[in-house]
């Protein structure tokens, strides 16, 4: 048995599949963060495999990987940031209870 | 004298009035009447210069194989329409013109003098407003003399406006009056009517002939018996009719019509009674003497055209005879005598509209008379003697009015032993006007009915009958004023005496004229084709008529003399009539109604409303429609970022399964 | 650069330089703020009468050229979009108007309050937009100078207005926004029909003119839509309503710059680029817009006898005169469109004077309605002066602009053979009666008469500025009523070529 | 020929990538959801050694399970209450969600099996990823270099850096 292209993109379609959900069922603004975060991880594993499979003398896809990694870690960090100062001030991450920007 | 001195006769008053409006303001009162009147006497001096020169001096070129020409002065270009439509601003001098520059100078400047007295109160001070008072006299004096040397149709047209302007000036000239104010602007409203009909004609008699110059429309070769190209458009209406009617014919009627509004012909008349609020000179020299036969003058500097076109004669004429009867019949109850003699001034001039028209081109009596420019001639005459007469009479009322301070004849009765002078010269007036020989009056009037009679029996009659209602009238207000009974003199310190001599001069050379202005030759020097006129006095129309005006001062005399019971008992007798002829058989009711109830009413007020609520709602409502679709599409904005990527990740798999389909397909 | 030697251009920068001097006054520096304002629109009338007199000698030295004054500099290449300038007779006297009305204005807001720097910077803007209008033949500068001459209303009425203003700064720059997307439309159509094909294609109007090649069917879309354009700034009905509202709202120079210059530029431009560059259309479609404009002055007319306010009945009373221009415009004939040159001076100049009294009437009685006043006459004699004789220039008096320019008008379109044109006109003459009537109520109701209110009787009379003002605009219309004969020899010339393309395109209907 | 190691190696990840995936967006737990979701990143990781990328998986574990991980759990401790649930989903929004990964998923998935070619790729072998390769991409400006981006990330940090500072700052 080998161990194909295919088999390793599986996984990843059902990780983003399920980011996905999470990103619009969560009502919690780090629970979508965290969903977010497995959006992009199976962005990342994609990149890396295509890479690894059908152009293995480059690394272009590595090093996406590798910028997504680090762009994933200052918008993570921002976002927790933003978070944790709306919570001081709506005493709250409830999604749906923000809304005093609305209009 | 140089003819040319004209432009100077007419542009001294305009002078004038920017002098006094803009100086004279500055300066006192009296020094500016003086200085009115001064210039004014140059003026009156000049034009009795330029209109001796006219008639009886020789080699300015006015009269040519003896017949008299019309000498255009001066006529530069003021407004080009287009190359042949030019509108002018000149200079001419012929008959009528020389004539009226005597009349215009002459009474203006007896109301000039006359008002230092009038304007002033009994201690001698000038009133408030002096000043523009001058001025504006001034201003009307130019217009008049400005509409008179008219070289073409639209210089006219100019100065009916000008002295439409001048006149309703100084009939508001007490304008914190609500009357006043009301008169000035119906007065300008109702000629300003008459002079949209007046520029339609314009318009219509210029777009077929091409131009606007007398010298081609009146002074043509017809002058000679041809017709020129001009004229023959009008004879042949330029081929165009109009409801039945050639558009010549409509054009003349029309023209007809601004110069009925400025002559108070019915049913135009309706302003000038009201304008008696402006002050009494004012209406002596605006609504007696000048303005007012600016319509007949207008008439008459076109007869020529209208000789040729018998449908809008014909117009004048019904209009003419039945405003002189319509005029006299109201004059005979009206118990303030200012508009008595409005009535009278409407009637009379309309005498002078209908002496016009009896003109025929047709009618083979008139030939023997020396063609039909024997009404032309009467008319002009009596528009003379006229406007002589009636300045004296409206001065003289001027002076009861100023002794008495009231306009109705209840108040006065009985002034003949205060006043002897005026008495007299108001009795002069009112035999002139009766056309009592050898006063000025009869000798005009006689011409006028003689024209009519050559006309028609019936218009001759028609006419007569007139002439004998206006000398009952006239001296129906004599012995109302003068006799009737004794005056009331409450405080014999303040009792009304003969007014002072700025007042009285005026009075006494008015009546001297007022006597004599018969003897002026007319039938000599102004007649419509520039040829000696032959004419006779008939002696049966002229006994005639002196008879009906002897039963007419008679039945007055009668009935007024002394106070007696038979004029309430006439009244009474005739109760429908006498009250529909002293309200004026209700015409001023019937355009209240007009313009009050349908057009402001039923048109303005709907048309506001429909500009405010429709149109205006229209735009409102697209606005409001605008903003409520932003307010529904702003819910699309939720703020939700969850629904965001929800419609983006559709859209994006919408857009992937677009893009396989055209893959696989 | 070759382009500074022109003094075209200086209309433009005369202004711009004024704004930037204002910009530099302290804000509280009423004084250095006038001395600017003053010095700025001074040099604007000095320019303007000088170009009159260059204009008069170009001519007498027997310049036939349609425009006179041309310059070019390109300005974006890709589009062919020049900043090109040239003048003829219309220019030359509407840039005339406007200095003079400029110059007017500024004398009117002298007590301008608050933030008169501010004020007088947007002013001049406005009148940036307004003279770089006139002095462009370049599709494109002209829109943007149009818009540039748009904008600034907004503000000026918004800001410094009276009564309704944020509801009539709004309706007024929507509607005229809204004419502007109309126009635009048309202008980018022309642009891309301007040239036959094979030829580049240019903005220049003379060129567009010139090669005539917009083909019959695209000018009988463009023509409505330019016409239209133009025509909501010409208050044409049924488009006009933004009109009474504006004016009602607007601080008096704004009034006065609003109705006597930029109501101008809808005619104008109605007539050098809608019926300039599309002949054929115009024949074809004129009927339409003549009787929309010929019903537009009566029913303008008629709208302003029942109004009591007085700016209202001026608004209304601009709708009845500036449809007479349109309708003079439609009228294809040098007479008429003479004519309608001359209404826009005089309407402009005798509006001017119209609002420039009524604003100080206001600032003394602080009430509009003509029922709360009455024997001004007594109070303010000048100022009562002044009123009585913009109303006769209104209806039309000899020896006052409105006369000349109203009967060359009903003149120029009797002159046409058109049994339909001819009725048109006595329709539209009726306008004068009307006139009259709605004046002279205003004029008794006003003026004449007992003092209504008593407090009025302790009002002041017409200040030194005031009277300056107003003098300015009385002199000029009566100028134009007393000598019209020079007006109509500056203009009628240019109307030539405009007529010669219209009949050109006749027989092809 | 894989060798079983591998094999066996591949399915354990699998597995645990969709079952930890799975977990983390349906627990009502936060910080069990941010537990699995570090579940989820190791084997992420594992998945990179497989692809003889040491440098990438070391990496992952170090910043993004070791960072980001912690950085939401500090999150998690400083915004939720102890024992406090996530409400239960109201049935519609599920069925949103669950629409919109499914569709995505299917849409996904039926382009990767469109392409059959993919299952027939094989891992070459002896590539070469060593640590002096990928510093030399990093810093060079040739061709496959990466210095743009490389400083482009090096300021964006940095923003984020000051960003934080000033968010968090107090006012």
């Amino acid at each position: 048995m080998d161990l194909t292209l295919f088999m390793y993109l599986i996984p990843s379609l059902f990780m983003f599949g399920c980011g996905v959900y999470g990103f619009i069922t969560r009502k919690n603004m780090i629970a979508i963060m965290i969903s977010l975060e497995l959006m992009l991880n199976s962005v990342d594993i994609n990149f890396v495999v295509f890479n690894r499979y059908l152009f293995p003398g480059q690394m272009d896809g590595m090093f996406f990987s590798l910028f997504a990694i680090a762009i994933a870690a200052a918008e993570t960090a921002l976002a927790l940031a933003i978070i944790i100062n709306v919570f001081r001030i709506a005493k709250n991450v409830d999604i749906n209870q923000i809304t005093k920007l609305k209009f | 004298m140089p003819l040319s001195l004209a432009i100077v006769v007419v542009a001294l008053p305009l002078f004038m009035f920017l002098f006094l409006g803009l100086v004279g303001v500055k300066m006192g009162r009296k020094i500016t009447g003086w200085i009115g009147v001064l210039a004014m006497l140059v003026d009156t001096i000049l034009a009795y210069g330029v209109a001796l020169t006219y008639f009886f001096g020789s080699g300015q070129g006015q009269i040519v194989d003896g017949v008299r020409q019309a000498v255009v002065v001066a006529n530069p270009a003021w407004l080009s329409f287009t190359d042949t439509l030019v509108v002018r601003m000149g200079v001419l001098v012929d008959p009528i013109a020389a004539m009226m520059l005597v009349v215009i100078t002459t009474v203006s400047l007896m109301v000039h003098l006359y008002s230092i007295g009038y304007m002033s109160d009994h201690d001698g001070n000038a009133e408030k407003g002096f000043q523009r008072y001058y001025a504006f006299l001034a201003l009307f004096t130019f217009s008049m003399l400005g509409l008179v040397v008219a070289t073409n149709i639209f210089q006219i047209f100019i100065f009916f406006e000008m002295v439409g302007l001048s006149s309703y000036l100084l009939i508001g000239f007490y304008y914190s009056l609500p009357a006043a104010n009301h008169a000035n602007k119906k007065a300008f409203i109702v000629t300003r009517l008459a002079d949209l009909f007046f520029l339609v004609g314009i318009m219509i008699l210029s777009y077929y002939t091409g131009t606007f110059d007398f010298d081609s429309l009146v002074f043509g070769p017809t002058m000679s018996g041809s017709l020129d190209t001009a004229q023959s458009a009008i004879s042949t209406g330029g081929g165009a009719t109009f409801l039945g009617c050639s558009v010549m014919a409509w054009a003349l009627t029309f023209i007809f019509i601004g110069g009925a509004g400025k002559s108070a012909m019915y049913p135009l008349h309706i302003w000038l009674p009201d304008a008696m609020e402006g002050p009494t000179p004012v209406s002596a020299l605006i609504h007696a003497a000048t303005m007012v036969v600016a319509g007949v003058f207008l008439v008459a500097r076109l007869f020529p055209l209208y000789v040729l076109v018998q449908g809008a004669m014909n117009v004048i004429l019904v209009v003419g005879a039945f405003t002189a009867f319509y005029a006299a019949a109201i004059a005979c109850t009206q118990s303030d005598i200012k508009r008595a003699l409005a009535f009278s001034t409407i009637s009379q001039i309309a005498f002078m509209m209908t002496s016009l028209a009896v003109s025929s081109n047709n009618n083979s009596l008139i030939e023997i008379h020396g063609g039909y420019g024997l009404g032309y001639m009467a008319s002009m005459f009596h528009l003379f003697t006229h406007a002589m007469f009636k300045a004296l009479l409206f001065l003289c009322a001027g002076a009861i009015i100023h002794a008495v301070h009231s306009n109705e004849n209840d108040k006065m009765h009985g002034l003949h032993k205060y006043m002897p002078i005026t008495s007299i010269c108001f009795l002069i007036g009112c035999l002139a006007i009766a056309g009592i020989p050898p006063f000025s009056g009869f000798w005009s009037k006689d011409e006028i009915l003689v024209a009519a009679y050559q006309r028609g029996l019936g218009w001759g009659i028609w006419m007569s009958m007139v002439a004998g209602m206006t000398a009952f009238y006239m001296f129906r207000i004599y012995y109302l004023i003068f006799f009737w009974k004794k005056h009331e003199v409450h405080d014999p310190h303040h009792a009304p005496k003969d007014q002072p001599w700025t007042m009285t001069v005026p009075l006494i050379i008015l009546a001297v004229i007022s006597v004599f202005a018969g003897g002026v030759p007319f039938h000599d020097l102004v007649t419509w084709d520039g040829h000696h006129l032959h004419t006779a006095l008939d002696m049966k129309v002229a006994c005639t008529s002196v008879v009906i005006a002897l039963v007419g001062i008679g039945l007055a005399t009668v009935m007024y003399r002394k106070e007696n019971p038979l004029p309430e008992r006439m009244a009474n007798a005739m109760r429908g009539l006498w009250t529909a002829s002293y309200k004026r058989f209700y015409m001023d009711e019937l355009y209240q109604f007009i313009t009050h109830k349908v057009i402001f009413q039923g048109i303005c007020v709907p048309i506001a409303w429909f500009d405010r609520h429709i149109i205006d709602g229209f735009m409102n409502w697209m606005a409001e429609a605008t903003n409520s679709l932003s307010f529904g599409i702003r819910r699309l904005q939720s703020g939700s970022i969850q629904a965001y990527v929800y419609v983006y990740l559709i859209g994006a798999l919408l857009l992937g399964v677009v893009t396989m389909l055209c893959v696989l397909l | 650069m070759e382009i500074f030697n022109n003094i075209l251009i200086y209309f433009v920068i005369v202004p711009l330089l004024t704004l930037g001097g204002l910009a530099l006054c302290h804000n509280r520096g009423i004084k250095a703020i006038r001395t600017v304002a003053v010095v700025g629109a001074s040099v604007l009338m000095v320019l303007a009468v000088w170009l009159v007199s260059i204009f008069l000698q170009a001519r007498g030295a027997g310049d036939t050229s349609e425009m006179i004054l041309r310059s070019d500099v390109l300005w974006y290449a890709p589009l062919n979009i020049h900043l090109a300038l040239g003048v003829d007779g219309i220019s030359v006297v509407m840039i005339l108007l406007s200095a003079f009305i400029v110059f007017a204005g500024v004398f009117a807001s002298w007590k301008m309050n608050p933030l008169p720097k501010q004020f007088f910077m947007w002013f001049f803007l406005l009148s940036t937009g307004v003279f770089g209008f006139f002095i462009s033949i370049d599709l494109f500068t002209m829109f943007m100078f149009y818009e540039v001459a748009l904008i600034p209303m907004y503000l000026l009425i918004g800001v410094w207005g009276s009564g309704n203003k944020n509801y009539s700064a709004m309706k007024l720059t929507l509607m005229l926004m809204g004419g502007s997307a109309f126009l635009m439309l048309g202008l980018i159509g022309i642009y891309f029909h301007s040239a036959p094909e094979g030829q580049p294609l240019t903005m220049n109007i003379l060129d567009i003119a010139h090669n005539d090649a917009i083909p019959h069917g695209w000018q009988n879309v463009l023509f409505p839509l330019t016409f239209v354009g133009f025509g909501v700034l010409g208050a044409m009905f049924p488009f006009h309503t933004w009109s009474p509202d504006g004016h009602a709202s607007a601080p008096t120079a704004v009034s006065m710059l609003h109705a006597g210059v930029l109501m101008k530029l809808g005619g104008y431009g109605c007539f050098r680029i809608a019926i300039y560059l599309m002949p054929y259309a115009a024949n074809e479609l004129a009927w339409i817009f003549l009787l929309l404009t010929g019903f537009s002055i009566v029913y303008g007319a008629l709208s302003a006898c029942v109004q009591t306010d007085l700016k209202y009945i001026n608004a209304y009373s601009s709708v009845s005169h500036c449809g007479m221009v349109l309708f003079a415009i439609l009228m294809f004939n040098t007479t008429a469109m003479t004519g309608a040159v001359l209404q826009m001076l005089s309407h402009g100049l005798m509006t001017a004077l119209f609002f420039a009294l009524i604003g100080m009437i206001y600032g003394r009685t602080h009430t509009r309605d003509i029922r709360d006043m009455g024997g001004m006459m007594h109070i303010m004699p000048y100022l009562g002066v002044g009123y009585v004789i913009a109303g006769l220039a209104s209806l039309g008096l000899p020896g006052l602009s409105g006369f000349a320019a109203e009967m060359t008008i009903f003149f120029g379109s009797f002159q046409h053979t058109d049994m339909f044109h001819r009725v048109l006109t006595i329709m539209a003459t009726t306008s004068i009666v009307v006139t009259a009537v709605y004046i002279l109520r205003v004029v008794a109701k006003l003026l004449f008469g007992e003092v209504q209110d008593e407090h009025h009787r302790t009002l002041t009379d017409a200040s030194w500025e005031e009277r300056l003002s107003t003098a300015t605009l009385i002199l000029a219309v009566a100028a134009i009523g007393c000598f019209p004969n020079f007006f109509i020899n500056i203009i009628s010339s240019s109307f030539e070529p405009v007529v010669k393309a219209l009949q050109a395109a006749l027989p092809m209907l | 020929m894989e060798s079983v190691g591998n094999i066996i190696l591949y399915f354990i990840v699998a597995i645990a990538i969709i079952v930890f995936s799975l977990l983390t967006v349906t627990t009502r737990k936060i910080l069990r959801s941010a537990t699995y979701l570090l579940f989820v990143l190791f084997a992420t990781a594992i998945i990179y050694f497989q692809m003889d990328y040491q440098f990438l998986g070391a990496v992952q574990i170090a910043v993004y399970a070791g960072g980001i991980l912690v950085l939401f759990v500090f999150a998690i401790m400083l915004t939720q209450r102890p024992g406090q649930d996530a409400d239960t989903l109201a049935s519609h929004r599920r069925w949103l969600g669950l629409s919109a990964a499914l569709a995505g998923v299917a849409v996904c998935g039926y382009a990767l099996f469109s392409y059959a070619d993919f299952g027939a790729r094989l891992l070459s072998s002896g590539v070469d990823v060593n640590m002096e390769k990928i510093g030399q991409f990093l810093l060079s400006t040739d061709k496959f270099g990466y210095l743009l981006p490389f400083e482009a990330i090096s300021v964006l940090l940095l923003a984020c850096i000051i960003g934080g500072v000033v968010i968090a700052r107090r006012r």
